[in-house]
């Protein structure tokens, strides 16, 4: 069981998923939840072969810690993702080139993280961006595919242009000798740095190249949000981390202009990644489709993952990647409770939608648990990554962006309440009456993922000891954890401690409820409506413009996305010149033509 | 080596013994075609001296490294073409046969002014073919374009000629090299010359009345075959003739503008034939950059990635479009022409997996040599290159307005014949093969494989062999 | 506007190329072009393969090319390849022209021609055809070959057609010959490479410089170019001659 | 000077190819233009005192004139007829399917 | 975690909401002063309390419930990590970012059994303390990065002991002079005290979150408010008035404190919710950080001081 059969597995599984599905749909479904479960399964077993390199046609693989924790997040979404692929298995055009489609996007991103040298890094990177460029058509809008392949290609050229810079620069393609040994000055390595680092701005969908992330997890099939947001989004952190850590930044850029110890270039990334936070908690506070919600809390997250990652410091760095983890499992468990009622009802639209919790408990639960997570609110495990970013940020004195971070957590209860107040709870639509609860096949990944957030969050040594084997790979001082508690320089957090508290008070509140005398249960229509009769329940539901005065302090936003319209537009009118100057039937028009250049350069000549 | 010469005899003679028969001429084209690609096998490197006289006196075939890959690829490309598209032969067997010996020749020929006739031969042909899309207008505009840029060219040969005495090309590039005499002007001419049937921005007014309603066989006529060759003769001119620094700073410039303003036109086009059609120009484009920067080897390959991926899309894109123009319930009942048409456009934009990724990672090493500009350039064109194709691939698979998810597929009235879906299929394989295996291409050209060593030393004895 | 435009275009070009080709030092003046530094000279002297021998008319025998008049030597010898181009461009627009007017045969109404015309034409017709086939044969010894002669004959039957309307369209071997010479061309350069082991290899028997019959297969080459080039011209004329085929 | 002759026809002819609006015009333009083309080929190989390159009885080749500019101007000649034939017969084409020899009411269909 | 902690743990909790009940009930005598009036009994409060507990009332459905059982346990939880004068429920547990964020789990709870009633008007009031709660958490966070970037350490309890070393003037309030005002102006948006109050304040859309509340879920609010008063007051105190070395000293301090906040809330006129969004974010955000630039970059009040 080594590097390769992982890939091989999936590769083959795409292949195989094809093929089944042409047979029928349901085995095409089930190979794909066989494939993902199997190849996260296979990742613990190559845990202990870290360092051990693979090679296969022109490409070469090699485990790392820091690949193997980014395989074990994107594993553990796809895996957990694929279940439903069961229930949405004829809601698709393709249903096999879909099946196929999902597994090879896995196998690119886990060659990806495996990839020891540049050429191979690449391929599987355009493998993944591809393939999910002709998963999201699947979905509602076309627009939005175009819109993501276009945006991860200005990154992954920009890449591209890095990596060739590099191999003309150190003439090997080995990702760890080539980031090490380039030796430029200042401001040229700025360059390089930043054209190196883009495709991974462009992935986590940091602040000016996030418009296609609310575009694409929006109008996604509902299946592959989960993953879009959860998985693929985390594999631009990778790369952020390529071009900090392995690529020696510090060093390199350490005699430049330094602010509180951070070196310029990477302080305004952190800045890019401090205003896609607090853009994406204010677009998605307003927004009224449940799935872009989300999509624009991804774009909030992914600024905590690229500031975590970029500071590179015990705690931040920690932070960054446990809330990597945190975020992938919150958001993808989130995705799915919103599929499980788009299963049901249709729509993700939060202003139809309300009452769920009265048919679908279940997912309700889960729901909470993973807003509860993805808010940074203590017994999860968003809270421990959250708690671990601000004390880094608290220790190194970065006040603005220590600012962003927290209008951020604060945003955040704003907006994930928002869908938990008028799609799960409220008023129950009549028409929504006869709604039964979620699948088995949708509840199970939905319960393993909360009851996953809930222990690590209570007991974060689980994954921490990953993380640390991380830092010591990169070289990072490692987090210090005395028996389970985060023992920082400048905090302490016992997580257990924590939740066992909470419990207790849980418990003496139960107490005082228990003693007190019963109450008697109300029909969800007999409410405190100042003696007035109600005709029309289901009017009665407050959803539409949730927050609508806070929606009002900025009704009139500038959006990135006309930017790249009228970018488009601007391309577009040049190929329209370029039609109507040369291309007309005349031939008097290109003979001219040829005259004009023979004449300038015979001038020229003459000179 | 002796049958070099028969690749072009021999079309010729088929050509001229169709007049004998009246119906069942689409057999000699057959005939004809199937022999050169068996002569294929048999051809190796050398040059042939016609007529039995020595080099600078006769008129001589030379088939060096260069010309070899050129003579392959042509006559391939041919093979396929004629075998997709044989439906919409009709009456142009024999121009077929005398294209197929003129592109020949234009490939093989040592001699400049037997360049001239060969040019003449492949573009009156061409002329012809573009009478069957019934646009007039664009082939007297073709005409009347390519007849200038051709005298043009004979132009700068006679000074040439005037100047050296001697019309062979080798004896030509040593004497210029020897000597410092000015040879700015004729040099100005051939390149002008060359570049209108090259399709380089200026003196490309006639592309778009020609290829915008070309059906399948004239489009991979004139996108695929026709351009290769052209490109093989540009490559050749750019890199051994032209060595007058303002000419090449010319034709860096025209490169550049045609590579940059060919994809953005291409962006903004809406039929699928505009796309190609531009999409064609902007890699001519890329290709006189390469060129003229003298990376050969990238150059080739992507001559031979643009080859072969225009064939497969001009063919799908004709196919499809027969009844109405948007052809989007095509691909959903079509899957293999789909897979194919997909497959071409990565490998155009450059994906990994794709003979193109082999070329842009060439390309780009080269480049970096020169200076960081040229690769930022190729790099965002391909950005742009990369959005229009896959918009075109993503509106052909996906049927449904765009706030809906549909699920059921129209169904599609066109039925692409057996050998259409076998060609597109085996050339979709090959630019697959190469990608996955490089060094398939990389040995049949003397560079090692890209990844072991800086590449260092391109196809070298272009200037000795010829 | 546009005329102005374009005549300060071409003035500026005019002027351009005008000074860059008398003061190069590439072209040499008018007039001044030294045949001995240019690959003609061995054309000239018929040397290429290697033996160099002072050619006087009517004595030296079995030269390389051995036809008197050079011009023919380099168009059907040295470079025949050119010429072997050269027929199929005629072939291919003659094929053309035919192509686009389709398979028609109503011929354009035209009113009957004068008396002048029609007798005239009866007198000259013999002596164009003598002279046009003389000077095909005569090809190697006398200014004039093949394409020359070619275009003769067809501007013969182009004067027929012109005086008597029905001649053209009795006219139907034109397509037949064309074929036949075109095929008979490549067939030599093919003898030629099977005997002398190159494609369009002169035999070496050339005969003394100034005869009849000299210069190996080079006259034979001539005549079937005559041939080919006459009817072609004749076809194509005919064709222009035919309405249209309302397509 | 002929030869600046030859390329001053060569200008004329594309003049008339840039200004003129009628097609058959511009085939005529065209010729001009190889007219010229031919003419300043021609020029090429003329010697002051050299003779037409035909050995007869009295003539030797010493003094020939250059004989292979006027090889390549036969091919050139006969080339160029071929594009004319092509190029009037498209024209025709042209006149009967819009109805007009002018470009400009031809360039709007 | 013996179960002595738990012991003292209950004690605090009971000590705690006897000692800020009894505090309201004064703090209500004192506004009535204000209004020329003599107001209630001081144990009022208590009388209140123990009334809305024992009436029976009606339920909305187990999200109703477990929503205000959720709210009231996560308080008592802030409750028992806060440090009072070097007593300590549980050792290590009064991380800064710990109490605030375990609050955020009370103020979740009561949201999700308001709105789970089914009663569009608490959604409403939820949407506004929500929102409120942005404005008025982000400066005072700003202003707690800079005292731990300054202090070193994050527990309230070790910022209380630092600051008593020099007397009055150890305090905060005198070290961070700017930042202290932004404290308790936060202070009182966090006590929804009335320029802050539009979300429960009785005139607005008939009492906000609370409108389905009676009987025991009232009752458990009323305790869950005062407890939270509790936290955010003693949280100020800890944080900008040294806290005291022992209980009598922290309960003075408390009772100026919160008095303070009733006094000023008596006498000012209510916010909007999007005009207290636009406040908060003029003078205090900016003062907290100006606060921080001179600490982290001058040190002054933290470093260097006295």
């Amino acid at each position: 069981m080594n590097l390769l059969s992982i890939l091989a597995v999936l590769i083959v599984g795409g292949l195989a998923a094809y093929l089944l599905s042409k047979a029928n749909k349901l085995l095409g479904a089930i190979t794909t939840i066989l494939t993902t479960v199997l190849s996260f399964v296979m990742l613990f077993g190559i845990k202990d072969q870290i360092g051990s390199t693979e090679t296969f046609l022109y490409f070469n693989f090699q485990l790392t810690e820091i690949g193997w924790y980014f395989a074990f997040v994107l594993s553990l979404t796809y895996g957990m993702s694929a279940f439903y692929n069961v229930c949405y298995k004829d809601k698709f055009m393709y249903p096999n080139s879909y099946a196929m489609l999902y597994i090879l996007s896995l196998g690119g991103s886990l060659g990806l993280f495996f990839a020891k040298d540049f050429i191979t890094f690449f391929v599987f990177w355009e493998l993944v961006v591809w393939t999910s460029a002709f998963i999201i058509p699947l979905g509602k809008s076309r627009r939005a595919s175009f819109i993501y392949y276009v945006v991860s290609s200005i990154g992954s050229m920009a890449t591209l242009f890095a990596i060739m810079w590099i191999y003309k620069l150190t003439g090997t393609m080995m990702i760890k000798e080539a980031l090490m040994s380039v030796d430029l000055n200042f401001w040229p390595s700025v360059i390089l740095f930043m054209t190196f680092i883009l495709s991974g701005l462009t992935k986590i969908g940091i602040f000016p190249f996030h418009v296609w992330l609310p575009l694409a997890h929006g109008s996604a099939p509902h299946t592959f949000s989960p993953i879009l947001s959860g998985g693929l989004v985390k594999l631009g952190a990778y790369v952020a981390y390529l071009s900090v850590a392995v690529f020696p930044s510090y060093e390199i850029f350490g005699e430049g202009w330094m602010y509180r110890g951070i070196p310029l270039p990477i302080y305004f990334l952190m800045v890019l990644g401090a205003i896609s936070i607090i853009i994406g908690t204010v677009m998605a506070i307003k927004q009224d489709d449940a799935k872009k919600l989300l999509a624009f809390s991804s774009v909030a997250n992914g600024g905590y993952i690229l500031i975590g990652i970029l500071m590179m410091d015990e705690i931040t760095f920690a932070g960054g990647l446990l809330h990597l983890f945190a975020h992938a499992v919150a958001s993808a468990t989130a995705f799915l409770t919103i599929t499980a009622v788009a299963y049901r009802t249709g729509t993700t639209k939060i202003s139809e939608l309300g009452g769920m919790i009265h048919r679908m408990p279940i997912t309700y639960t889960v729901y909470l648990i993973s807003i509860i997570s993805m808010a940074g609110i203590p017994p999860m495990a968003g809270f421990v990554s959250k708690w671990l970013i601000l004390q880094g940020l608290a220790s190194k004195g970065l006040i603005i962006i220590a600012f962003a971070a927290f209008f951020g957590s604060i945003g955040s209860f704003m907006y994930v309440f928002r869908p938990l107040a008028a799609v799960f709870l409220g008023q129950l639509a009549p028409k929504h009456e006869n709604l039964k609860e979620a699948p088995i096949m949708m509840l199970i990944p939905m319960i393993l993922m909360t009851i996953i957030t809930l222990t690590v969050g209570v007991v974060p040594k689980l994954v921490l000891n990953f993380i640390v084997d991380v830092q010591a790979e990169a070289g990072i001082k490692v987090v210090s954890m005395t028996g389970g508690a985060l023992d920082v320089f400048n905090g302490y957090l016992d997580a257990t401690r924590v939740f066992v508290i909470f419990g207790f008070g849980f418990l003496i509140a139960l107490v005082l409820f228990l003693l007190m005398p019963k109450t008697r249960s109300v029909s969800l229509m007999d409410t405190y409506t100042s003696a007035e009769f109600i005709y029309t329940p289901e009017l009665l539901h407050y959803a539409h413009d949730f927050y609508a005065p806070f929606e009002r302090l900025y009704k009139n936003h500038p959006s990135t996305l006309k930017l790249y319209e009228r970018a488009s537009l601007k391309l577009k009118e040049i190929g329209l010149f370029v039609d109507y100057a040369f291309m007309n039937q005349r031939p008097a028009t290109s003979i001219m033509w040829i005259l004009i250049i023979v004449t300038i350069v015979t001038i020229g000549g003459a000179f | 080596m002796k049958y070099s010469v028969i690749l072009i005899a021999l079309p010729l003679l088929l050509a001229f013994l169709s007049m004998f028969i009246k119906k069942g001429k689409e057999n000699l084209l057959y005939l004809g075609m199937l022999i050169n690609v068996m002569l294929l096998f048999v051809l190796e490197q050398g040059t042939y001296l016609i007529g039995g006289f020595e080099r600078p006196f006769g008129i001589t075939l030379v088939i060096d490294q260069y010309s070899y890959i050129a003579v392959l690829l042509v006559n391939l490309l041919f093979f396929f073409s004629i075998i997709s598209n044989y439906k919409q032969i009709g009456k142009h067997s024999t121009v077929l046969l005398t294209l197929l010996a003129g592109v020949n020749g234009l490939v093989m020929t040592g001699d400049l002014f037997n360049l001239f006739v060969f040019l003449e031969i492949t573009t009156i042909s061409a002329y012809i073919l573009t009478t069957s899309n019934k646009n007039y207008v664009g082939t007297f505009n073709y005409i009347i374009v390519s007849a200038v840029g051709s005298s043009l060219y004979l132009l700068g040969v006679i000074m040439l000629y005037a100047g050296y005495g001697t019309l062979d090309f080798r004896t030509m590039t040593e004497a210029i090299s020897e000597s410092n005499m000015s040879v700015m002007l004729p040099m100005l001419f051939i390149f002008a010359g060359l570049s209108v049937e090259a399709k380089l921005l200026p003196f490309n007014g006639w592309v778009k009345g020609v290829f915008s309603k070309a059906n399948g066989l004239v489009g991979t006529m004139l996108a695929s075959i026709i351009a290769t060759a052209m490109l093989f003769v540009m490559g050749r001119m750019l890199n051994v003739l032209i060595t007058d620094s303002l000419i090449m700073d010319l034709a860096l410039t025209i490169g550049i503008i045609t590579l940059v303003l060919g994809e953005l036109s291409a962006y903004n086009s809406k039929s699928i034939k505009d796309v190609l059609l531009y999409s064609s120009i902007g890699q001519s484009g890329l290709v006189t950059i390469l060129m003229i920067s003298g990376l050969i080897f990238p150059a080739i390959i992507v001559i031979i990635n643009n080859g072969i991926a225009k064939l497969i899309m001009f063919t799908i894109a004709d196919e499809a479009t027969k009844e109405k123009d948007d052809f989007k319930g095509f691909f959903s009942n079509h899957q293999l022409m789909g897979i194919a048409f997909t497959v071409a456009s990565f490998s155009l934009i450059g994906l990994p997996l794709f003979m193109g990724f082999y070329a842009k990672l060439n390309s780009l090493i080269g480049l970096f040599e020169m200076n960081l500009l040229l690769p930022a350039l190729l790099l965002l064109v391909t950005i742009v290159e990369g959005a229009y194709l896959i918009r075109l691939n993503i509106k052909l698979w996906y049927l449904g307005e765009e706030g809906t998810a549909t699920t059921e597929i129209e169904k599609a009235s066109q039925k692409p014949s057996l050998s259409m879906i076998v060609a597109t299929l085996v050339l979709a394989a090959s630019l697959i093969a190469v990608g996955l295996m490089p060094e398939v291409l990389g040995d049949s050209i003397t560079d090692k494989s890209l990844l072991n060593e800086k590449q260092i030393e391109y196809m070298t004895d272009l200037k000795g062999g010829m | 506007m546009k005329k102005v435009l374009a005549l300060l275009l071409l003035a500026t070009l005019a002027f351009m190329t005008i000074t860059l080709v008398v003061d190069n030092n590439l072209l040499p003046d008018f007039g001044e072009t030294k045949v001995e530094n240019s690959v003609s000279d061995t054309y000239i002297k018929q040397n290429a393969m290697g033996e160099n021998q002072d050619i006087k008319f009517g004595e030296t025998k079995n030269l390389e090319i051995g036809s008197a008049n050079a011009i023919t030597g380099i168009v059907a010898g040295y470079r025949s390849f050119d010429t072997l181009g050269e027929v199929t461009v005629l072939f291919i627009s003659a094929l053309g022209v035919s192509l686009m007017i389709g398979t028609t045969d109503s011929w354009m109404k035209r009113s009957q021609s004068g008396f002048i015309l029609r007798v005239g034409s009866k007198a000259i017709l013999p002596i164009l055809m003598i002279v046009g086939v003389y000077i095909i044969t005569h090809g190697h010894l006398s200014p004039g070959g093949g394409f020359q002669g070619g275009a003769m004959i067809a501007s013969a039957m182009l004067l027929l057609s012109l005086s008597d309307h029905e001649f053209m369209p009795k006219i139907k071997a034109f397509k037949m010959l064309e074929g036949l010479s075109g095929t008979i061309y490549i067939l030599i350069g093919l003898v030629g490479m099977i005997l002398m082991g190159h494609f369009l290899q002169n035999i070496d028997q050339t005969g003394t410089i100034g005869e009849l019959f000299s210069a190996g297969l080079i006259p034979v080459v001539y005549l079937f170019i005559g041939l080919k080039v006459g009817s072609e011209l004749t076809g194509i004329i005919s064709d222009f001659m035919k309405k249209e085929a309302n397509i | 000077m002929i030869n600046l002759a030859a390329i001053v026809l060569m200008l004329l002819g594309l003049y008339a190819l840039l200004t003129t609006k009628h097609i058959i015009k511009m085939v005529v333009g065209l010729n001009v233009f190889e007219v010229g083309l031919n003419l300043f080929v021609i020029t090429i190989g003329f010697n002051k005192d050299g003779i037409a390159p035909i050995l007869t009885g009295s003539n030797s080749i010493k003094d020939f004139v250059d004989p292979l500019p006027q090889a390549i101007v036969l091919t050139a000649i006969v080339i160029g007829f071929g594009i004319t034939a092509v190029a009037l017969m498209v024209a025709r084409k042209i006149h009967e399917q819009y109805g007009t020899y002018d470009i400009n009411e031809i360039g709007g269909k | 975690m013996t179960f002595q902690n738990f012991l003292n743990a209950f004690l605090f909790v009971l000590a705690a909401f006897a000692f800020q009940t009894s505090i309201t009930g004064i703090n209500r005598k004192v506004m009535a002063r204000l209004q020329k009036r003599r107001g209630p009994r001081w144990y009022q409060q208590f009388l209140d309390i123990f009334k809305a507990l024992s009436k029976s009332s009606i339920s909305h459905g187990w999200v109703y419930d477990f929503g205000v059982i959720m709210a009231l346990g996560g308080i008592m939880a802030t409750v028992i990590f806060i440090p009072v004068a070097d007593f300590r429920a549980f050792p290590n547990t009064d991380n800064i970012f710990i109490i605030s964020y375990v609050l955020a789990v009370g103020m979740l709870g009561m949201a999700m059994s308001a709105s789970g009633s089914g009663n569009p008007w608490a959604s409403i009031g939820v949407g506004r303390a929500l929102t409120n709660m942005l404005a008025y958490e982000v400066p005072f966070m700003v202003v707690v990065v800079t005292m731990i970037f300054g202090f070193k350490t994050a527990s309230v309890g070790e910022i209380a002991g630092i600051q008593q070393g020099l007397g009055i003037f150890g305090w905060n309030l005198f070290r961070m002079p700017l930042g202290a005002i932004v404290g308790f102006i936060s202070l009182q948006g966090m006590l929804g005290k009335k320029p802050f109050d539009s979300f429960i304040a009785p005139a607005e859309i008939a009492s906000g979150p609370m409108v389905e509340y009676g009987g025991k879920h009232l009752g458990m609010l009323f305790i869950l408010h005062d407890l939270s008063t509790f936290i955010e007051v003693s949280l100020i105190v800890n944080l900008f008035l040294g806290g005291g070395a022992t209980f009598l000293e922290f309960g003075i301090k408390y009772f100026v404190v919160y008095t303070l906040a009733n006094l000023v809330s008596g006498i000012s006129p209510r916010f909007k919710i999007d005009q207290a969004v636009v406040f908060y974010y003029k003078f205090p955000l900016l003062a907290s950080i100006v606060q921080g630039f001179i600490v982290i970059f001058t040190g002054w009040g933290v470093t260097k001081w006295l």
